[in-house]
């Protein structure tokens, strides 16, 4: 537990001197048992994103194909309904149901659909848009859209000493440790 | 660097998101739903001012004159007719000879001048409504003039909009009454409107006419 | 719609007489639209005669400008601002269905007339006179406005079909340019003025015994009129009575005198005819009792597949200049005037006319062979067979003409002579030139010009307008301000023959009363008997006065004290109910026939120019009429411009092409045409038409086209010898209907495509399925993958007998007359986008030098499976429960995908604003049961819907079904030939069924799968064994495979 | 995506990123673009760019006052221009969503100094497409009623036809197309907010970034998501031309109505694409000096991939004709003899001369690594594809079954105004999209560079 007189923490930032050395730590903090860990880089690291998730899946794919059958269903539904339910026309002597007419539309709309949950999932996901964020007050966190490597340890993390954590990274390689405010 | 936005922000940039989206649709349903249906749009139950205050309720209900003394042709052409200042001193040479009111009347009639009566219930150019044909499947005036007999100044009781007329086009059994009770206002249906209609339909063959050419030519 | 209305036609008359209020609109209120007219100042024609008498410039066809409403700008709008018009367009957003209706107005009838429905129209019979001729016609008035002219059933000259100038005259009453009033010296001034001014001078003539006082008309049919006349002449002996028609029929009444040495009518029974042969003749779309011609002739070429018929007739045409009549000709032989003229002398001679002699013949191939077999073929049906030489042939044609049916013994059989039906017989030529010569020598005091046009349409070289500078008064009574308006101190408004009383006589002589429609639209507006009323002895003054007046004195003395009732019934049923005229025997004189030989031997060689009248502008007349200027030429598919018409080989030795400019000169005048290479006309000679470039027609004809009467001379009416035609310089676009380019492909195509199926009679008989047999794969009803729709209930269809057609055009102006369809100016037809919801397509076949010439009306062919509602992504356009092809203005949003994947090509798109919304007096000649679209929006022809729906009504109303024949389009009422016809093809009984079953029943491009519902019946033709099947007879085969 | 492997280079091709370059070096030389000062070349480009965008502007409202008469269109050719120019640009459009979508699932690394470009050339294209259905149509105002809303008419659009499809297809191609580039530009605009010169310009990405920190947690899902996108970009990018060329093949009309439209159209589209993002391409190289970025070997590949479509494309024309003469159709045959010898041959035979004989060049190596000649080549692509549309509009139109109804269509200045308008409008936006957003994926690009090899750690592999 931090002890009560220090400032209340969001958690320790490390800065690592390589995405190699980002990878390395992520692993050793993750072997350490730490698990409210969050690491911060460029551009995507597979492995990292690996670690620092517990390699659990993206839930991604499911809210995907959810908004794909939902356009599906929405939009050959919407086609049955307006040209056999609603208002059934008999146009240059086709069916009511002109079901291979109808495919492309709800084919359309079935990618839409999916788009649409796929990137707005994401955000939603994400805890998107979030433009402030205490990793910002960190001043030298700014190379980590350029070529900084980060990792933080929060301070929720059950396991989380201030002074334990912050000499742990120190000894996995970190250039230097900061504190990160909330 | 040091923080580039407040804590408030992240509320905010959400707040903004779905905020947008309520107030989306809320534009839609303006646009879509409300401002198309709203009397503003369709002229429903505007009352305007008229040449001579004419009132049916006066005439209809209370003097009980049936609506063909005055519309002529409702029963054999498109038009109902809008009766000749002629018809109203048929009555008015002999009463009510010199009020205020009637003054227009009984200029027109002098003059040969005609009067401008503010058109009611008004279709688009191209819509082709037909009154005698209504007439002889039992649409009774009532179905689409509302309680015309009691209005002291005539409006609009429908919307006259294209799916206010499929709505009785589709179910004509909901709507029609026997020929002899069109001119009825104080009709009711013996049993349910639905057993006399789903009849009346068989036995006046009722078409359900949907298909554009009826009304658009 | 067939008979005269219910209730008492002069009740009809009266109710006109105050003002009659249209309910609903109050853009129709006839009062207001008079006041507007008659506050409107008449457009300002005035020119210095120095400037009018330079007419080269009107003539200057390469500097000419478009007429003006050709330009993008609808007419009227042209003048109007550009935010005014932006408004405009806005505004047509406005005729969508979410968006709130403007505020109208409803004004009913102070008193309403007794017979009168709100909502339903009601017709009246009256009678259209057309240059020496009259036709009878029912008018359908809405609310006391004329909207639509069609025939008379009852009256033998209609039959109730009509021709295009009465379709067409329904614009012509409401033509913005009408003049409105009398004016002196371009003054407006008052019938009274003018009366005080002619009495005055009557006064002062009285001495004289009328010396000095000429009045000059057109034919005069109207009994009453000349009655008038006659009785002013009593009582001015000297005063003298003219009569000028520039298209009149000159060469019948001279040939008349010559053959007969007395005047006659000539009435011709086609019903009864088994062999005609036509000299120059079109007497399918012109002449005397046309309508009524065309009908019997198509009778007997229905013969061929109308089962227990008498059988099909032949038609042989001898002509110079290619007519409509030719295109229904089994053969066709075409020769220069003088050629035509041997002919005729040959074949009286080898016929066997007494005093015949052969004419030279040399010159031309084949004309031997064909004189002695159409001499065979006519020996073979004396007594049923007709030869006929047109209006436009020299004299010496129509006297060989007679000789020969004396000599066949048709006279009196199929040739019926009776008492001339105009008023006064006479040499018009004569009268106009004697009144010329008096005028110039200074014996004319007072003229009097009721109707008429002399100054531009007189012969060139009489010198009319110059002479009538020398007449120190001068009178015109004319429905527009026009030349000869310009050139008479005193104008005088004439009112068009649906606003006023008269009378006429028809081609067989049976009397008819003119009744009229409407009040004058311009207070002002006078007729003829209104004019000589005021020189009347009579108090009579109005027409309806003089000419009841006249009828109770002579056509129906014989009623009696029964006069009222007869009255009645002849204003009702639009003729006297007398009878036709008695016919009578008329010896051809033997030394008649001798002179004709010798006149036809004479008739000089060298370039001929051939004048003809316009088939949609007549003489000039209807020189203002937008839906006549556009209706394209049966031939060329003209429209908007007359030209030098030329055979191709004529053409090539000029060095000339469609479209250059052609010098012709003719008695030292010089004129400079556009030309247009016409296949199947004849060498040696070229063809103009008469009635073009009107210099004061108004703002639709003036400067439209080449004014040729510059070179037509009183010697030489209808033909002029010894021209020369030389390469002018530049090139004039000239707007067709049909694309002239690459003709020889596109004859080659259409032949291949079998678009117009054709055969002979002789054919059909040997394999009554070669129709079938042609073309392309069709496939069987049940070659689908998708279940049917069933139309139970109607299920309209319709035919169109291409054996009957002869392109008249009369049903394209009706249709346009019924559906409110726009005339969108030459501009736009040359960019190919006519609006019309018919056209008649005209396809060559065979030798371009002498090929055969098909017409084909094609409308929507409301395709049981049309290609066009499938992709229209608005449904738009959709199938109705009857089978019809429904397309919805208002829900046209304007993809014109349709109109791509209709093969038809039938579909008309607005691309601009061409309906006019904005001139009061055109909307009321609108028919208010269609809609008028507006700018973006696609149209087609609907089967007359609106037509369908008012009998479906009055059918349910009534309990019943719709009667076969009940319903009938626009074009098939309208049509003299009977060639199409309407009707549901679910009444096993009906019309329509009896001739679909017919062997000859074929769809165009039915290849396509589209299943149309409107189908040909395959031309046939009935060509003579001995002059070798003919030119119909090359049957379209080369393209089969 | 797995930019794990090597990028060094197995063969003797110009490697896809000039060294040295480490993930700073790449970051700085594309923002630098951005925080630069505007370049006057700039400047001159886009004030011309912007003139000529006027003349659409004019065009459009000159439209609305007169309505489509003022164009060349009649019947029978109802089409002109209008569906012209669609079909030409959403074609254009085509190659920004292969070379983002399928190389990247097809792992083409190279894909990545070029593929955000494309992009954005492909949303800029497809809103210039956009313009003609809506504006071609008599009555523009209503074109809502081609979508499906609740309407007081109780209608709805008629889903048979071709031109709804097109409503659908277009609608979501460009939507999709919006949020896969603007998905791909949210790393990048966090770098911009990180470190553009002033705060103002920091704000405005700072709101577009919408907080992006690179987290570990966010890539994760990013990834997936990205992967997601080019997954479903691909059959969709396929569909939009496959259902573009049904407005032709669905219909009767002899020379539309043909079954290899749909493949040949989207050959035709990736053709036009790639041709129009190298004469996009080759001048910006230099201009900004980025070579080391988009090197020889991008604009070689392209060369490439423009020589297999443009094979498929003249397949196309081939089948055309045999199957036309084949089908011994009267009207088939007639239509292909009126191409060639009709009054419009001119413009097939120079379509064949720029589409199909001029790219063969393409065959020698020294002309696909000469930035000229395929500059050169692939203007000529982009005029012959849009011959190619005007012959397929105009000439099978102009003289289809009817005889009678044959004639010319004749572009007019409103015509060309509007067409030349939209190119205009198109280079505007590119224009402005080059100067103020990054033109090249930097956090992508960053993955190619060496230091992004990882070595998954031996520790966290024990310790499972």
């Amino acid at each position: 537990m931090a002890n009560q007189d220090a400032p209340i923490l969001y958690g320790l930032m490390a800065e690592l001197p390589s995405a190699q050395a980002l990878t390395d730590a992520a692993a050793k903090v993750h072997a350490a048992g730490y698990r409210e860990v969050d690491a911060y880089s460029p551009f995507p690291i597979e492995a990292v994103s690996e670690i620092v998730c517990d390699h659990k899946r993206s839930v991604m794919p499911k809210i995907v194909l959810a908004g794909g059958l939902l356009g599906l269903l929405g939009g050959f539904g919407l086609e049955y309904w307006a040209a056999v339910i609603k208002y059934p026309l008999n146009i240059g002597g086709r069916p009511f149901f002109s079901w291979p007419s109808f495919i492309i539309p709800a084919y359309e709309c079935t990618i839409l659909g999916a788009s649409l949950a796929g990137v707005f999932g994401m955000l939603f996901v994400n805890g998107l848009p979030s433009p402030y964020h205490p990793v910002f007050n960190v001043p030298r966190f700014q190379a980590a859209s350029r070529d900084g490597f980060f990792l933080v340890i929060k301070s929720k993390d059950k396991k989380f000493d201030r002074t334990a954590a912050k000499s742990f990274l120190e000894g996995i390689g970190a250039s230097e440790v900061f504190d990160v405010e909330y | 660097m040091a923080q580039l936005f407040s804590r408030s922000a992240n509320t905010i940039a959400k707040a903004s998101i779905y905020g947008g989206a309520v107030v989306a649709a809320a534009l839609g349903w303006l646009v879509v739903e409300a401002i198309p249906r709203s009397s503003y749009a369709t002229g429903k139950t505007v009352v305007y001012k008229q040449p001579v205050p004419f009132s049916h309720d006066h005439h209809t209900a209370g003097l009980g004159i049936d609506c063909r003394y005055c519309h002529t042709s409702v029963e054999e052409s498109a038009f109902a007719g809008i009766p000749p200042v002629s018809t109203c001193m048929n009555c008015h040479k002999n009463i009510w000879t010199n009020a205020e009111l009637l003054e227009p009347i009984r200029e027109s009639y002098r003059t040969g001048v005609p009067v401008q009566w503010r058109r009611i219930n008004d279709l688009p150019d191209f819509v082709y409504f037909n009154h005698s044909i209504h007439v002889a499947k039992g649409v009774s005036c009532y179905t689409c003039h509302g309680p015309i007999n009691e209005m002291p100044l005539v409006y609009q009781h429908a919307t006259l909009q294209m799916e206010w007329c499929l709505s009785c086009h589709r179910n004509p059994e909901q709507f029609v009454r026997p020929r002899d009770q069109v001119f009825n206002w104080d009709y009711e249906p013996e049993g349910s409107q639905e057993a006399v209609g789903a009849k009346l339909v068989q036995e006046y063959q009722i078409q359900k006419l949907e298909n554009c050419s009826t009304c658009h030519r | 719609m067939g008979s005269p209305h219910m209730g008492s036609p002069e009740m009809g008359w009266n109710e006109q007489q105050e003002s009659p209020r249209e309910a609903g609109a109050p853009g129709l209120d006839l009062a207001q639209v008079r006041e507007k007219l008659a506050a409107a100042e008449g457009p300002e024609y005035w020119r210095s005669i120095e400037e009018l008498a330079d007419t080269p410039e009107f003539r200057d066809m390469v500097h000419r400008e478009f007429p003006r409403q050709a330009s993008e700008w609808p007419e009227g709008v042209s003048r109007r601002g550009f935010l005014e018009l932006s408004a405009a367009s806005l505004a047509l957003a406005g005729l969508t269905a979410c968006t709130r209706q403007p505020e109208e107005k409803i004004v009913p009838y102070v008193r309403q007339p007794e017979e009168l429905v709100p909502g339903r129209p009601l017709f009246y019979a009256t009678s259209m006179e057309l240059a020496g001729d009259s036709l009878g016609v029912l008018v359908e008035s809405h609310m006391g406005r004329p909207t639509k002219v069609e025939g008379n059933p009852e009256h033998p000259a209609s039959l109730g079909a009509t021709d295009v100038f009465a379709q067409a005259s329904i614009l012509g009453l409401y033509d913005p340019d009408r003049s409105q009033s009398v004016t002196h010296l371009e003054r407006i001034a008052t019938w009274g003025d003018f009366s005080t001014a002619l009495l005055g001078r009557i006064q002062a003539l009285k001495a004289l015994q009328g010396e000095g006082l000429r009045i000059l008309t057109q034919t005069v049919l109207s009994p009453t009129l000349a009655a008038q006349i006659e009785d002013v002449l009593a009582r001015l002996p000297k005063a003298r009575w003219h009569q000028w028609e520039a298209a009149g029929a000159h060469s019948a009444r001279a040939a008349a005198r010559a053959a007969f040495g007395a005047d006659a009518a000539i009435r011709y029974d086609f019903a009864k005819a088994d062999v005609v042969v036509a000299l120059d003749a079109d007497f399918l779309t012109s002449g005397p009792g046309w309508v009524r011609h065309a009908r019997a002739f198509a009778g007997r070429r229905k013969a061929a597949w109308k089962k227990g018929e008498a059988k099909m007739n032949r038609l042989y045409a001898v002509e110079s200049s290619p007519t409509v009549t030719s295109t229904q000709a089994d053969h066709r032989l075409a020769l220069p005037p003088q050629g035509v003229a041997a002919f005729a002398a040959s074949l009286a001679a080898a016929v066997g006319v007494p005093g015949a002699a052969a004419g030279d013949l040399g010159a031309f191939a084949q004309a031997a062979s064909w004189v002695a077999a159409v001499a065979e073929d006519l020996k073979a049906h004396r007594g049923a067979s007709i030869v006929i030489a047109g209006d436009c042939a020299p004299p010496e044609l129509h006297v060989l003409a007679h000789a020969l049916n004396e000599a066949l013994g048709n006279a009196g059989a199929t040739v019926l002579y009776t008492e001339p039906v105009e008023a006064r017989a006479e040499d018009q030529i004569a009268s106009i030139r004697g009144l010329t010569e008096d005028m110039r020598a200074g014996k004319v005091d007072t003229l009097l010009i009721l109707g008429g046009n002399p100054v531009y349409d007189a012969p060139a070289d009489l010198g009319f307008a110059e002479a009538l500078l020398k007449v120190p008064f001068r009178a015109h009574l004319s429905m527009h301000r026009d030349e000869t308006t310009a050139w008479c101190p005193w104008h005088l408004p004439a009112s068009h023959f649906l606003e006023a009383w008269s009378d006429t006589r028809c081609f067989d002589g049976t009397a008819a009363v003119v009744q009229p429609l409407i009040e004058p639209l311009y207070p002002s507006a006078k007729s003829a008997h209104e004019v000589m009323a005021l020189l009347g002895a009579t108090t009579d003054a109005t027409g309806y006065e003089l000419v009841r007046g006249h009828w109770q004195r002579t056509v129906l003395a014989g009623a009696g004290a029964g006069f009222e009732a007869a009255w009645r019934k002849a204003v009702h049923d639009g003729v006297a109910g007398v009878g036709a005229a008695a016919s009578k025997a008329v010896p051809v004189a033997a030394d008649a026939v001798a002179r004709a030989c010798a006149a036809a031997r004479e008739s000089g060689g060298g370039m001929a120019l051939l004048f003809r009248p316009d088939p949609g502008l007549y003489d000039g007349r209807f020189a203002n009429n937008g839906w006549l200027q556009e209706v394209p030429r049966p031939l060329t598919k003209l429209t908007w411009d007359n030209a030098l018409l030329l055979s191709p080989r004529e053409a090539e030795k000029l060095g000339l092409a469609t479209e250059s400019i052609a010098e012709v000169a003719a008695g030292g005048k010089k004129l400079a045409l556009p030309v247009w290479v016409l296949p199947g006309h004849a060498e040696g000679c070229a063809t103009v038409h008469l009635g073009w470039g009107r210099s004061r027609a108004g703002k639709v004809g003036s400067g439209v086209g080449v004014d040729v009467y510059p070179l037509r001379t009183s010697a030489a009416l209808w033909q002029a010898g010894g021209v020369t035609i030389t390469k002018g310089s530049g090139e004039h676009t000239l707007a067709s209907a049909q694309t002239h380019q690459d003709i020889e492909l596109q004859t080659r195509e259409a032949t291949k495509r079998h678009l117009v199926r054709h055969g002979t009679v002789e054919q059909f008989e040997k394999n009554p399925h070669f129709v079938g047999e042609m073309g392309h794969h069709t496939p069987a009803a049940d070659e689908t993958m998708y279940p049917p729709h069933a139309y139970n209930g109607y299920s309209w269809g319709l035919a169109i007998d291409l054996s009957s057609c002869v392109g008249c055009n009369a049903c394209v102006v009706a249709c346009q007359s019924e559906n409110n369809i726009p005339v969108v100016g030459k501009e736009q037809v040359a960019g190919a986008r006519e609006m019309h919801w018919i056209r008649i397509d005209r396809y060559f076949q065979g030798d371009l030098d002498d090929p055969a010439v098909h017409m084909q009306p094609v409308m929507c062919m409301h395709c049981e499976l049309a290609p066009c509602e499938v992709v229209c992504p608005v449904a738009a356009t959709v199938h109705g429960p009857e089978g019809l092809n429904e397309m919805v203005y208002n829900r046209c949003v304007g993809t014109r995908y349709c109109s791509n994947n209709c093969p038809y090509k039938v579909r008309r798109f607005n691309f601009l604003l061409y309906s006019d919304f904005e001139t009061e007096v055109l909307r009321m000649a609108k028919n208010p049961d269609v809609t008028i679209r507006s700018r973006g929006v696609m149209e087609k022809c609907t089967y007359c819907v609106q037509r369908i729906n008012l009998a479906r009504i009055d059918a349910k109303r009534e309990g019943r079904k719709i009667k076969d024949g009940e319903v009938v389009t626009a074009c098939q009422q309208a049509c003299p030939a009977e060639a199409i016809v309407f009707g549901d093809l679910n009444d096993a009984g009906s019309e329509v069924n009896s001739w679909k079953a017919s062997e000859l029943n074929y769809g165009l491009l039915d290849d396509l799968n589209t299943r149309p519902r409107t189908t040909y019946l395959a031309k046939l033709s009935n060509p003579n064994p001995a002059l070798g099947g003919g030119a119909a007879h090359s049957s379209g085969h080369e393209g089969d495979h | 995506m797995a930019m794990l492997e090597a990028s060094a280079d197995r063969y003797d091709r110009p490697p896809v990123v000039g060294s040295p370059h480490d993930a700073a070096t790449v970051t700085d030389q594309v923002s630098n673009i951005v925080y630069g000062r505007t370049p006057l070349w700039w400047l001159g480009t886009f004030a011309v760019a912007f003139s000529i965008f006027g003349v659409m502007t004019i065009s459009i409202f000159w439209l609305l006052i007169k309505g489509t008469g003022i164009w060349g269109i009649n019947v029978p050719v109802g089409w002109g221009f209008a569906i012209i120019n669609f079909v030409w640009w959403i074609g254009i459009g085509h190659a920004g969503t292969l070379i983002s979508a399928i190389l990247l699932l097809l792992r083409q690394e190279w894909r990545t100094s070029i593929n955000r470009f494309a992009e954005a050339m492909t949303l800029f294209a497809v809103a210039c497409a956009g313009l003609f259905p809506l504006l071609h149509t008599g009555r523009p105002w209503l074109g809502y009623w081609l979508l499906p809303i609740p309407n007081t008419m109780g209608m709805w659009p008629n889903f048979r036809s071709p031109l709804i499809w097109d409503v659908f297809a277009v609608t979501t191609y460009a939507t999709v197309s919006a949020l896969f580039w603007f998905t791909g530009l949210i790393p990048d605009l966090a770098t911009f907010r990180d470190h553009a010169k002033n705060k103002l310009a920091r704000t405005i990405y700072g709101i577009a970034s919408m907080g992006w920190r690179g987290s570990a947690r966010h890539w994760h899902n990013y990834e997936s998501v990205y992967l997601l996108l080019a997954g479903l970009s691909t059959p969709l990018v396929l569909s939009v031309h496959t259902v573009v060329s049904f407005d032709f093949a669905m219909s009767i009309v002899p020379g539309w109505h043909t079954t290899i439209f749909p493949p040949y159209f989207v050959a035709g589209a990736v053709y036009a694409g790639f041709a129009m993002v190298l004469t996009l391409v080759i001048p910006l190289r230099p201009l900004f000096k980025i070579q080391d970025l988009i090197t020889e070997r991008h604009l070689q590949n392209m060369a490439k991939v423009m020589l297999v479509t443009g094979l498929i494309v003249a397949y196309g024309y081939a089948m055309e004709l045999f199957v036309g003469w084949y089908s011994g159709h009267h009207a088939e045959k007639f239509m292909l003899e009126n191409r060639i010898t009709g009054p419009y041959w001119p413009i097939w035979w120079s379509l064949i001369l720029f589409n199909v004989a001029i790219p063969q060049l393409l065959w020698a190596k020294r002309n696909r690594t000469s930035p000229m000649a395929l500059f050169a080549i692939s203007m000529s692509i982009n005029v012959g594809m849009w011959l190619e549309r005007f012959v397929i509009v105009a000439t099978s139109l102009h003289r289809d079954y009817l005889v009678s109804s044959w004639d010319m269509y004749t572009p007019t200045k409103w015509d060309w105004g509007l067409y030349l308008g939209t190119i205009g409008f198109f280079l505007t936006l590119m224009l402005l999209f080059i100067r103020y957003l990054p033109m090249i994926a930097i956090f992508e690009m960053r993955t190619l560079t060496p230091g992004a090899k990882v070595k998954h750690p031996e520790t966290h592999a024990k310790a499972h």
